[in-house]
């Protein structure tokens, strides 16, 4: 009967083999077709340069696996570069404050969104529709320019390497795998985590055993908020400005990541690390297409949407022939 | 019983929009006893425990918690203040594994995070206790809902709480099952637990309940020691009429039929399907109703799915009206005049945002194609027809299927495969939840149907019905079909289960 | 496959440019890019070109990608101005020089690029603006401006829209009664105009961001019964080939040039900074302005 | 939360109509804009074309009102289409292609094929997202998301990056021309809008597609097509949205590779969800749609008349979106009633007798 709990447990987990070997696959096509692709650096860039994302895919997946959706995030990310640089570059405020406020302000906003979705019954795609738009119109308030941060503690975060060996990563990268590391504990190891599967299996039963789905709900927005906020505050590190138009479109990008990773976008049913894969296939097909170097504009969409193609489909048909 | 009430309702009031579900009812419960709350499909008993238990406001009347007024604003109010519910329709989250949906809210937890190790022992535990045989570490989607419904049960008895309230626990659970239940309620009640029970089986509630309430069109019709109120007088208050007797409610006595002979019109050979049936035989001829009996998860339902295309069996020949024929699809067998109405009305059969009418007439529909649709007059006529022949309360066919009490949604689904006509009608637990004039009617119906020339396959959990219909019992157990006893008559449940329990042929 | 290849490649002697553009999200940009790759080509030069789907992020990781393939020239336009002194420094320190096209980055640290190639979209701002003045100097009567703004937040909105503003206000007759963002296209420029022309009474000037919009609210113009160019006066910045057209029936009655086509003087400026030499800090590429006339005869050989 | 549909009064069944609220969230838009601009609702003949903003809003409204057409159907399965604008801008490129390389780029024959070509591929795109998400069983959004990314890349190769340019008159009728007096557009969305209805509440189509939305287990077990289904709702999406695509280009009478449609996705989920139809699938309310793109096209309308500056039009629109869910929400009017009845119980004099209510676990 052990064997058995172990089996079905591992079968569990097919999809996110499946979707780690395919991601390993297209690492080994893209070294023998280019130049300089097989190497860790390309890896540990991957991780640099997709810090912010994986950050926000994260809260994402909180969201989507209780069955919701989360529009907010990339406008909730330019606020925060916004805000961050402004405060930061044009109040003189130091960072060590500014930061914390940045990320309370994120928080704040996800539960409220939470808590209307909430208690009002509204859909939530509408709620952080209309959340997204607000933070991007608060950013244009602030500022319709982009505004430079020249901060000494912003530089150096930007610019610190830490060195592994031959090779380094940026401490935004080390950042974004701690918050993967926490968001596994809680979605596994915590009666909050089991809530939110909950959840998503069906709200009704949720309510009905007596779990606390008010909570749950706006804790998990608070979440994605909170981590949109990081995102917000990595991306800031990452570009070293504030801009209303940066992160445009994100959000698809990181609910692209969740749901390549294996997780219901109906709810209840995903995996944190699956999420971590989703962000690196995106940060992979990138890479390969600037490796590639010699596609035009549109070539470089059609190529996206091509290697995106091929992946989900040999996905699912992998998956799908193994049950 | 000189205690105070550990529970007390008074002049409770709910209205729907239309419906006026409860009408000023007054309840007690006392610590100590089971207590049965009875009445007719829709008669208001699930809406009243879940105005106790704050899933609906209430719209008048107040509630009394050991003495002190409350208002109790939802079931995590009403659990933290003791009362521990199994709801009518199994209430559990899927996607989660068994041991999860026992624990979820109250796991386990070492330096706070959750010790899956300790959650998974003590869910299996708690599983044997039942003498149900489950891997606890399976989700909870891939057991039957009769599995299903035994969890919801453990949970609810594990949170030792002051009242226990169960609705319609036992609507698809064997003999057996329900025994080591009853044993559970007793020990709980002797604990000093309050414990409220809601069946349609009318043995049952006198086996175990002490008193009864009765519900009778939301209003209450009167509490009642159950030593000092016969079955016949139950049933009377119950539908608000004098009756005869006994006899008509109980489907008479069982119909002396003589097997229809003839070519069959499903021949299964030695079908079969890995993990879940093992190879069987089975016959059905026109006029002839086949009965199946088996315990809890003996792969009757994974039987009768293979007949219907809703799963592909993998090995083995199926022959329909003596052509080999492969179901690819529930498609294929409808199309071939076979009807399937699950076990599962909540997953499975109904879709609870579209109205009664439209339930009834979706699989008629779908066998027609979209481009050939129901006049809307046919379909109320439909609707109409089946609504007045199985009372289906609300009668109003534009009622959303999802507010209709369980009962009665039950009835729908019915109404659904009878008006497609089939050759072949498969009813998996089709009185699940049925008051027992209905089940009378329905049974009844069956009978009829089946003289007319229909071919059905019937499964139920309550043995006595099986034996009541059928002309020819297959006996599963474990997955595998043991035997097929001819019913002439001679045979009794007591044979039935002593062939399950041997596993040999009788 | 190793990085020790790419020695290999500079030994035949061919340059390499990384250039990193904005994206496709114009005609003008569109120009842009194949105007650069002509050149290129033309030059003997590998190109290795990516495109960022006007995201900042994108731009940055392509620059890091040709810093890991070790090109010999890095160009790019960058999407804003700031937020590029991680990545340059990268650059900086992998000895690749580094020039801007388009549009200069805000970096207090000179020694980040060598130079930039490119158009001031103030100073074209300015231009529209002062053919207004000038155009307008004789009358008295309020002049009512209604002006088709870029994409909200983008630097050539804002900037085209701040030089506009500069320059026509010393004189308080100028009124921009209403100013809405037509996101650079045509669509949008129609609706927005058609709105305005409901909505305000007395409309004597359009001023739009792009040819594109200025190109849609003809249309919205035209349906309202006016006529463009005569009834509204029509002020654009841009000189695309369709805008010349609408300009030769009298219909924009001023272009200020945007000019795109900056490939060839881009591949010399490469050359040159590989080979050492010193280059100018700053290059304005040749644009001129455009009244009907010029436009009538420039048209036959319009490129874009 | 839930209603029975037995409808006691006329005033209530108007009232519960899922119509109701839309309709007047669009009433309140459009008074708000009387206020502004006084003749916002004069409509005049000029030229023989009738002429107003009512007119531009149904005119510009046209092409959402037609791609949220088909994406409420896709809705009502479960699904969600994120490709639409990228079909749009397809439609419109292969549309303006065919046209400006025709030798007779005005005749009716050429304009023909060119909308045929368009319509053509947009069935092709729309089985393509339809058999992944169908028979592959990819999540619709990562279906479309494909379509969404790449195809934009397509428009912009079939233009070459530029805007294509076409003078062709009976092109131009389609999304910029008049018939009748009315825009043609409107008339032509009238048209497939009517058709849908009747296409889905005539036949069975509408009940089979809302029974696989609302429960596809089920479905399955009546002997539902779902997979057929399915895949054709996306590829009638695909046709709303090459119809919307060539109106659009044809509207300006170019077709633009990189803009056309861009984010139309996300104006037609919006208006879907505005119009009652739940994300979830299940029930759908063409109406609705219908409302809630107008509704939409309101709000950018009266963005651009009352002059609110580009830099707040966001958080303005946050606002009304925010406003209009929580009229339409019956949780928050419910809410609202339940405080009145309370202050007005409070207020009464003779109030009831204090009780000691205890909040249990509160
Ligand atoms: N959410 C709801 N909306 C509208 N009507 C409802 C709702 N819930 C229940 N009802 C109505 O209230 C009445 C009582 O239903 P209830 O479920 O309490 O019956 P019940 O006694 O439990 O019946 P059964 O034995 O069939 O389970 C029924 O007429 C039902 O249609
Ligand atoms: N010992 C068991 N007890 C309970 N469930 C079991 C057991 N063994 C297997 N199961 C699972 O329960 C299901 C039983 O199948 P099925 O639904 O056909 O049974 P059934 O005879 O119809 O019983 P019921 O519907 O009353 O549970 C299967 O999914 C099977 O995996
Ligand atoms: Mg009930
Ligand atoms: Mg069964």
């Amino acid at each position: 009967m052990n064997a058995q709990a172990l089996l079905t447990r591992l079968r569990g987990q097919v999809p996110l083999l499946v979707t780690a070997v395919l991601l390993v696959s297209m690492f080994s096509v893209g070294s023998v077709q280019y130049d300089g692709f097989f190497s860790g650096q390309v890896v540990l860039n991957l991780l640099i340069d997709n810090a912010f994302l994986l950050v926000v895919a994260v809260g994402m997946t909180f969201v989507v696996l209780t069955g919701g959706i989360d529009l907010s995030v990339g406008a909730v990310v330019a606020l925060s570069t916004m805000v961050s640089a402004w405060l930061v570059e044009q109040h003189g405020w130091p960072p060590l404050l500014v930061i914390p406020l940045v990320l309370l302000m994120g928080t704040a906003g996800g539960w409220l969104m939470g808590w209307i979705i909430h208690v009002f019954e509204i859909q939530p795609f509408i709620v952080t529709l209309a959340g997204m738009f607000l933070a991007r119109g608060l950013c244009y308030t602030i500022s319709v320019e982009s505004i430079s941060i020249t901060d000494p503690t912003y530089t150096s975060m930007a610019q610190t390497r830490i060195p592994l060996g031959d090779l380094f990563v940026s401490p935004s990268a080390l950042i974004a795998l701690l918050v993967v590391a926490a968001a596994f504990v809680v979605l596994h190891y915590t009666r909050l985590g089991r809530n939110v599967y909950a959840l998503g299996g069906s709200e009704q039963s949720a309510l009905l055993m007596g779990l606390p789905v008010q909570r749950t709900k706006t804790t998990v927005y608070a979440i994605s908020g909170f981590c949109s906020a990081l995102g917000g505050v990595l991306l800031t590190f990452y570009m070293l400005s504030g801009y209303g138009l940066h992160a445009v479109g994100l959000e698809l990008d990181a609910i692209a990541a969740v749901v390549i990773g294996g997780t219901l976008l109906t709810g209840g049913s995903g995996y944190l690390l699956g999420t971590l894969l989703g962000v690196l296939v995106l940060g992979l097909i990138q890479t390969v297409i600037s490796f590639q170097g010699t596609l035009s504009s549109w070539w470089t969409r059609i190529v996206i949407g091509a290697l995106l193609f091929v992946f989900i489909v040999l996905q699912r048909l992998i998956t799908a022939r193994r049950r | 019983m000189r205690q105070q009430p550990v529970l007390e309702v008074r002049g409770i009031r709910k209205e729907f929009p239309g419906v006026v579900a409860l009408d000023g009812v007054d309840f007690r419960l006392f610590p100590g006893e089971v207590h049965a709350l009875m009445g007719e499909n829709g008669a208001g008993k699930s809406t009243l425990i879940k105005v106790l238990t704050g899933v609906h406001p209430s719209d008048g009347g107040e509630v009394v918690l050991a003495g002190e007024r409350v208002r109790i604003a939802g079931p995590l109010q009403a659990q933290q203040a003791g009362i521990s519910t199994v709801y009518q329709e199994v209430n559990l989250c899927p996607n989660l594994s068994v041991a999860e949906n026992i624990f979820i809210g109250r796991e386990p937890r070492r330096f706070g995070l959750i010790d899956w190790t300790a959650m998974r022992r003590r869910a299996a535990e708690l599983v044997r206790e039942l003498e149900l045989d489950v891997d606890v570490s399976a989700p909870l989607n891939s057991y039957s809902i009769a599995v299903q419904q035994l969890v919801a049960i453990v949970r609810a008895v594990d949170v030792s709480a002051k009242v226990l309230i169960l609705d319609e626990p036992t609507s698809s659970l064997d003999r057996d099952e329900v025994r080591q239940l009853f044993a559970v309620m007793r020990r709980l009640r002797d604990q000093g637990v309050a414990i409220l029970f809601v069946s349609h089986f009318l043995d049952q509630v006198y086996e175990v309940c002490d008193r009864m309430t009765v519900l009778r069109n939301g209003r209450l019709e009167g509490e009642y020691l159950t030593s000092e109120l016969n079955q016949v007088e139950l049933v009377s208050r119950m539908i608000g009429a004098e009756l005869a007797g006994l006899d008509q409610l109980g489907g008479g006595k069982r119909r002396e039929r003589t097997a229809p002979t003839g070519p069959a019109f499903l021949q299964a050979d030695r079908l079969t399907r890995r993990g879940a049936v093992e190879p069987y035989d089975l016959d059905i001829r026109p006029g002839e109703v086949v009965g199946l009996a088996g315990l809890l998860g003996s792969g009757r339902t994974e039987a009768a799915r293979l007949l219907f295309g809703a799963d592909q069996s993998d090995g083995g020949t199926l022959r329909i009206e003596g052509a080999v024929t492969a179901l690819r699809s529930p498609r294929d067998a409808i199309a071939r005049g076979i009807a399937f109405c699950s076990e599962n009305r909540k997953t499975e059969g109904l879709v609870g945002e579209l109205t009664v009418r439209e339930n009834i007439v979706l699989a008629l529909q779908a066998a027609r194609g979209w481009t050939r649709p129901l006049s809307r007059t046919a379909q109320d006529a439909y609707a109409l027809k089946w609504i007045r022949a199985l009372d289906i309360r609300p009668g109003n066919p534009e009622a959303l299927v999802r507010n209709l009490s369980g009962g009665n949604q039950q009835k729908v689904l019915l109404a659904r495969w009878l008006i497609t006509d089939p050759k072949l009608l498969i009813l998996d637990e089709p009185t699940r939840g049925i008051d027992i004039g209905a089940k009378a009617e329905i049974q009844k119906l069956v009978a009829n149907l089946a003289e007319d020339g229909m071919a059905v396959l019937f499964i139920s959990a309550e043995l006595e019905e099986v034996l009541r219909l059928s002309h020819r019992v297959g006996v599963l157990r474990d997955h595998r079909m043991v035997a097929q006893l001819d019913n002439d008559g001679g045979l009794t449940p007591e044979r039935v289960m002593a062939t399950i329990a041997s596993g040999a042929h009788a | 496959s190793g990085s020790g290849s790419s020695d290999g490649k500079k030994s035949d002697g061919k340059l390499t440019i990384g250039f990193a553009q904005v994206g496709a999200e114009s005609g003008w940009r569109t120009a842009n890019t194949k105007s650069i790759q002509d050149a290129a080509k033309k030059a003997g030069v590998t190109l290795k070109f990516s495109d960022a789907q006007q995201k900042q992020e994108n731009q940055i990781k392509a620059i890091r990608s040709f810093i890991q393939q070790k090109v010999d020239v890095i160009a790019f336009s960058p999407v804003v101005e700031s937020g590029w002194d991680t990545v340059l420094k990268e650059a900086k320190a992998a000895h690749i020089p580094v020039i801007l096209t388009d549009r200069a980055v805000d970096s207090k640290d000179e020694s980040l690029y060598v130079t930039f190639l490119g158009s001031d979209f103030v100073e074209e701002g300015k231009k529209a603006g002062d053919w207004l003045v000038k155009e307008y100097a004789s009358g008295s009567g309020d002049v009512n401006i209604v002006q088709l703004e870029g994409t909200t937040g983008s630097a050539p909105a804002n900037d085209r829209k701040a030089g506009f503003a500069d320059a026509i206000k010393g004189d308080p007759k100028f009124k921009i009664v209403a100013s809405q963002t037509g996101d650079f296209t045509r669509a949008k420029g129609k609706e927005v105009m058609q709105a305005f022309l409901k909505s305000q009474p007395k409309i004597d000037v359009l001023y739009a961001h792009n040819d594109d919009m200025a190109l849609g609210a003809i249309q919205a113009i035209e349906e309202a019964g006016k006529k463009p160019g005569t009834d509204i006066k029509i002020v654009s910045v841009d000189g695309v080939k369709d805008a010349f057209t609408a300009m030769s029936q009298g219909k924009i009655n001023f272009d200020v040039e945007c000019n795109p086509l900056l490939g060839d003087q881009l591949m010399d400026l490469a050359k040159k900074v590989k080979a050492g030499e010193s280059v100018p800090r700053r290059i304005q590429t040749e644009e001129g302005t455009f009244t009907p006339e010029q436009a009538t005869a420039a048209l036959p050989n319009r490129q874009y | 939360m839930m209603s029975t549909a037995a409808a006691t009064s006329p005033v209530k069944a108007v009232t519960r109509s899922r119509l109701f609220w839309p309709a007047v969230v669009l009433a309140v838009l459009l008074a708000a804009n009387l206020a502004f601009t006084p003749d916002f609702f004069a409509v005049r003949l000029q030229g023989g074309h009738l002429y107003g903003s009512l007119i531009d809003i149904l005119h510009f409204g046209a092409p959402l009102i037609l791609v949220s057409l088909g994406m409420t159907l896709v809705i009502a399965t479960g699904g969600i289409d994120l490709s639409v604008g990228s079909t749009v801008a397809i439609s419109g490129a292969l549309a303006c292609l065919h046209i400006s390389e025709s030798p007779d780029p005005g005749s009716v024959a050429t304009v023909l094929t060119a909308a045929g070509i368009a319509l053509g591929t947009a069935v092709l795109l729309g089985a393509v997202n339809g058999l992944l998400v169908a028979k592959v069983g990819v999540q619709p959004i990562i279906a479309t998301l494909i379509l969404m990314v790449a195809g934009r890349g397509v428009a912009q190769l079939i233009t070459d990056g530029q805007i294509i340019t076409v003078t062709s008159d009976p092109y131009k009728l389609i999304g910029g021309g008049y018939w009748l007096t009315m825009p043609f557009a409107i008339l032509l969305s009238a048209l497939v809008v009517l058709a849908t209805v009747l296409l889905t509440r005539s036949t069975a189509l509408g009940l089979l597609l809302e029974s696989v939305g609302g429960n596809p287990v089920a479905s399955r077990l009546v002997g539902i097509r779902a997979m057929r289904l399915v895949a054709l709702v996306y590829v009638f999406s695909a046709l709303c949205a090459a119809l919307a695509g060539l109106m659009v280009s044809s509207n300006v009478s170019a077709a633009d590779g990189n803009n056309a449609g861009l984010w139309i996705e996300l104006d037609a989920i919006l208006a879907v969800v505005l119009g009652g139809t739940s994300l979830n699938g299940g029930r759908f309310s063409i109406g609705g749609t219908v409302l809630g793109a107008l509704i939409i096209q309101t709000l950018s309308t009266t963005v651009y008349t009352i002059g609110i500056p580009p830099e707040t039009t966001l958080v303005f629109k946050a606002f009304v979106v925010i406003a209009v869910c929580l009229i339409q929400s019956p949780a928050f009017r419910a809410k609202l009633a339940a405080r009145g009845a309370r202050a007005r119980r409070t207020a009464r004099p003779h109030a009831a007798a204090p009780t000691t209510n205890r909040e249990v676990g509160a």
